[in-house]
Order: C-alpha cells, then structure tokens, then sequence
C-alpha cells in the first residue's frame, strides 16, 4: 500500500508522521503543513523532509503565505490543485488528512 | 474618560484556522469603538505575535488570486496605518528563521507606526500593563 | 457584583468550550454579576432560532434562551453571521447584531474579560 | 478516471481547510473525476443558502453551486444541519440531506477517500 | 458483493473538540448503510484509538448531568454492541498511564466484543489492510 | 497584576505557558487541560502543576470524562462553575483563556 498524506499543519502533525513507517509513505504539505517545506527551526530543517522522498507542497498555500517556489527545499516538488488530484489518483494508494 | 488597554495575544498562525485573523480585523475596530462610549473613553489594544503566531504575516502574500480572500498581510498593514501598536516576538522570529525585513510595513500607504520587534519580556510587559489580555 | 465579558469564537458551536462558555455565564448571571457575550467567527451560527437539540450534539439556543431571560446581554458579529447565509429575521429574538466594536466597548466596561479562542 | 469521496468536518467553514475542500473538489471534478461530498459537525451550516461573500471571509455557497452544477454529490448530515437550527428549507438547492450512512455507501464506491478531520 | 475495509483512526481526545466524537457516530451507521448498498455490499469501519484519542474514552462517564450530552463511553459501548471491531494502542495507554481496566466493555448490554489493546504496529497493520484510512 | 490561565487543552497550551512568569500567575484546568492534574505521561506528573501553586481544576469536566476528584493532584483544588466564578473575580485581577 502506498499512503499519501496530507499534512496541514505546521506542529500538531509532527508527532502522528514520525511514529508510522516510511517505506511507501508520501507527504503532500497543505495549508500551514508548507512551512515544513521552508522553515528551519532552531536552524534545523523539518524531521518530516527526511521521511520519505515522496514529498510534495502546494504551491496556492505557499503563494497566500507570501512564500515562494525558490524557498522550497529541493527535495520537496511544488505542485498545484490540478497535479494535487494526478498524485492522489496516481501515485498512492489511499489518501489521509492529518 | 478613561482609556482601556488591552493585549492581544496572536499565537496561532495566519491561514488555517480563523481565530488569528479575527484577532487583526478585532483589533482596527478600536476606530470606530467611540460611537459606543461616553466622550473621552477609548480601547486601546496591542496586537502582540507570538509562538506559531509570528507565521504568516510576511509580505508579499497574495490570498485574493487562489482563495478569493484578503491577506493577512494586508491586515497588518491596516493596522499600522490606523496607529495600532504592533509588536512580534524577536526570539519566535530567530527561532523559526524568518528574517525582520520580511515582515510588512505600510510604508506605501504612509502610515507612520511600523512593527515592533521585541523580546518576549517586553511582550510580557505588555501583558503585565494591560488591564486585559486576550489569547488568539 | 463585577462585569464579566466573554468572547466566544470560532469553531466553538457543538465543541465542549462553547458549552463550558454558557455554563460558566450562567453561574456568573446567577451569581448577580452582569455578563456580556460576543460571538464572532463560526460561533455566530448558534444565534439561528428553531435548533434541534440532540442528545448527541450540545447546541445553543436552549441556554442562549435562558441567558437572555437573566438579563445577559449577548451580540453577534453581523458580518460572521450573514456570511454564513443567516439573517436577522432567522435570530433568536432579543440577541444584539452588531460590528467589532461592539465587543471593545463591553471589554470597556468589564473587570474581567474572558476571550475563548476556539479551534 | 477515478471516484473522490470527501468528508469534511467540524470547525472548517471560514477556514483555509474548507476553501481546500472546495478547490480540489473543483480540480478534481474539472479532470473528469466523480467527486462525492459529505458535510459533518459545524461545516453543515455551510449547506445555508443566501450567503454574503465578504473579501475578509471565505464562505461556501459560491463554491457549492459551481460544484453542483458541475455534477458533484453534495450531502450534509441532517441531524448536525438541523442541531443547528438550518432547515431543509434553507438549503441550497440539489444538496442533498441524509443520514451518516450516505458517506459510508459513498465511500464504498470511492477510489480514493480524503476525510479532512477540522479543529 | 464486497466488503470495504476502512481505519477510524481517532487521534484526537474526546469532548473538547466534536471530530473525535463524530468518529464513533460515523462508525456506528455502518449498520444501516445498506439501505443504499447493493445486495452484499457492506462497509466495515475498525476503529482505533492512538495517541491523544486514547482519552476520553474511559468508563465512569457522566457528561449528561453537567452538560445534557450522551457520554462517548456510551458510543463506545455501543460500538461494541453492533459489533465493531475497536482497538486501543498499547503504548499510548502505557504512556499515559491509563489501566486497561479503566476502559469500558459493554457487559452489561450484552455485547459480545470487547476492546482490543494491541501494539501500535497492529493499528499500522490494519491501516494497511484498509482500503481507506480516516483520521478523526 | 494577577493572571489567572484557563488552560483547555492537554497538549498545545504547555509550551506558552512554559514561558511566562510564574510570579502571578494561576492555572485553572478546564476541558481537557484536566487532564494535567490526573495523568503521569510516561511516569511524570505535568509541569504545570509546578509551576504554581495557584491551582484549579473544574469538577464538572473531570465527571463528564469519568475522572473523580480522588485521582486529581493534591495540589489541585476542586471547584465547580460557581466557584470558578469566584476564583475569576475575587483570585485573579485578569483572565485568558488558553
């Protein structure tokens, strides 16, 4: 199984991703879960973007925060509402809200 | 005639929730809060971001084109332009590595006030002077 | 007797702290102390008349009702709530409609203030 | 082309999380998905007809109409609605009303189920 | 004919919010979805409590004389009384310190099944079997 | 000035109110913050009830959740809404609600 989840929080999600395994875990960040693709608290870049290297953040939640493209950690693949549906459809499983 | 001074506390981020954003459009509402008190009587809040609270107020944002909806940016600056006190916490904005210079300032409307930023102490003593403290 | 005024926000409608808010603004009511309430963001909704109340759901009108009837003075936020597609003709009757400051102006006169943040 | 059954939950009308709904419902309609709909807890008041868009608060019924039209299933849970005081009535037209059961059954013939929880 | 399999997963405490509550409403329809099912076809929700959600879900419950609502031991009693498959995650209820026999059965209603305490790897396990993962 | 904190959570209130003073300040437990005068998370009681000894907790939120007032924390004082009522007025000079 392959599960996508939807990350929309920038704390409360933390702790719920990093106890579940990674094998076929990818990371969509949504809404405030897009500060886990640029901020680096304490210096320290988010624990969730060694998790997978399926990771993604949309790009309309970067744009209303005042974030850019070019801020994103490379790893992470901007995408926006049309490729969100695409990397739901195909490239997991089953899709979870945290 | 009294002036009473409150502190408003954002410590939740901007965007997800609404609570934070209320406490910006709450806030310019002290304008207009005189056609409800006696001559004289004023509310003053201080509108304070802290923790979480210091995300999503940079410049630069544009909520209108994806949502349909005002920044939070924009809010901010109303509230400089209007005179308000604004303060964010120095130690949040190190922590989470956002520099000063990305926050807004409402220069391009002429306001004259621009933010503060200050060390949590000072945030505390705001909460000390006021008469009320309000958690957003 | 002191002044109590209250802030009920959003996502509180059905939530434990929307109901720990009416309590609470009962027992001080029925203390003699004088009680204010605004509601702003989605806790405007609890102003709608005709709820059903369920055993499943805790909802407002029932205790609205009752806090009127003490004398609690109780405001929502006109531009939340017709946003949310309710009127005034659809309110419970004697609750205020009003702007922001409304709620400045009873933070003005109040000893305590109580701002129930909500989400 | 695939089914999206969604839930969406307490606390989220007025919030990023629901305007998130609401747009990748559309995106996902938009590519020739079928996308199902399913309102619980608080964002059922967002079925009320006669909202008032303001630019400071990001509100449903626009967003509904366009989905409907767009032929997705909408349906909110009636004892949540109606807990609320909004009656059938009041809704925007072609929402559906139902029991919970409707998102079960919707989500036995989904593809994909995204169950965006609130608070 | 087929069976959907999905995971409740309750990560949320019961009472101050309504998500975590509206979990076992949901799970509960599961009896009645038929009526819009073909012939066969059923839904069979698991429900699992993991983190945060392990609270609130204690025996001893009495939320209607305070509050006039029905206590979410009661919608855990029910769910065991339809049937449902319920599960608690070990660690968790270790780590707050929680006796397993703090937890509800439904005894008294007659109810067959009782919760299940299990290894946080369970709950991962039937995450993994589910067709559909919903987190409350 | 004396603040008293209605704290309503078990998780997310902890951090802010690590970080204020203690001099005057007072914690009412309310909701699922009555969860700090009951649990030991992993063996150890709350920091909050050290942190002052200005403590509260509200009966009716530990009924509604089948805790009874043998398991609260000595150092946490019982009261129900009346009497909460009277902590805000006559313990406290402000209230916040976290």
């Amino acid at each position: 199984m392959k599960l996508g989840v939807l990350v929309s929080d920038y704390k409360i999600c933390v702790e719920t991703i990093d106890r579940m395994k990674s094998d076929n875990l990818g990371l969509v960040l949504v809404q405030n879960g897009v500060y886990h693709a640029v901020l680096k608290e304490g210096g320290k870049e988010s624990s969730l973007l060694g998790k997978t290297p399926r990771l993604y953040v949309l790009s309309e939640d970067l744009q209303s925060r005042g974030l850019s493209a070019e801020q994103v950690d490379k790893r992470v693949k901007v995408i926006d509402y049309s490729g969100l549906v695409d990397v739901i459809f195909n490239d997991f499983d089953k899709v979870a809200w945290l | 005639m009294a002036d009473v001074k409150c502190a408003f506390i954002v410590q939740r981020p901007q965007y997800k929730g609404e609570t934070s954003r209320l406490a910006l459009t709450h806030a310019l509402s002290y304008q207009t809060v005189e056609v409800l008190l006696d001559d004289g009587d004023t509310v003053t809040p201080s509108l304070c971001f802290v923790g979480e609270g210091v995300l999503g107020i940079s410049k630069g944002q544009n909520a209108m084109a994806p949502y349909g909806i005002n920044s939070s940016e924009l809010h901010v600056k109303n509230c400089l332009l209007v005179d308000l006190d604004v303060y964010v916490c120095k130690e949040d904005l190190e922590k989470y590595g956002i520099p000063e210079d990305q926050l807004p300032d409402a220069a391009d409307m002429e306001a004259e006030k621009t933010i503060n930023v200050v060390p949590f102490a000072e945030i505390e003593k705001i909460m000390e002077e006021a008469k009320h403290v309000l958690f957003f | 007797m002191g002044v109590l005024t209250m802030g009920v926000f959003p996502g509180l409608v059905g939530s434990g702290s929307y109901d720990f808010a009416m309590k609470l603004a009962k027992a001080a009511a029925d203390k003699g102390h004088v009680v204010n309430i605004w509601f702003s963001g989605n806790a405007t909704v609890s102003v709608k008349a005709h709820q059903k109340h369920l055993k499943d759901y805790s909802t407002g009108e029932k205790y609205l009702v009752e806090l009127l009837e003490k004398g609690v003075e109780i405001c929502t936020c006109e531009a939340c709530t017709i946003s949310r597609g309710v009127q005034k003709t659809e309110s419970i009757a004697k609750i205020q409609w009003n702007a922001m400051h409304w709620y400045l102006s009873k933070i003005h006169c109040a000893d305590r203030v109580l701002q129930i943040g909500g989400e």
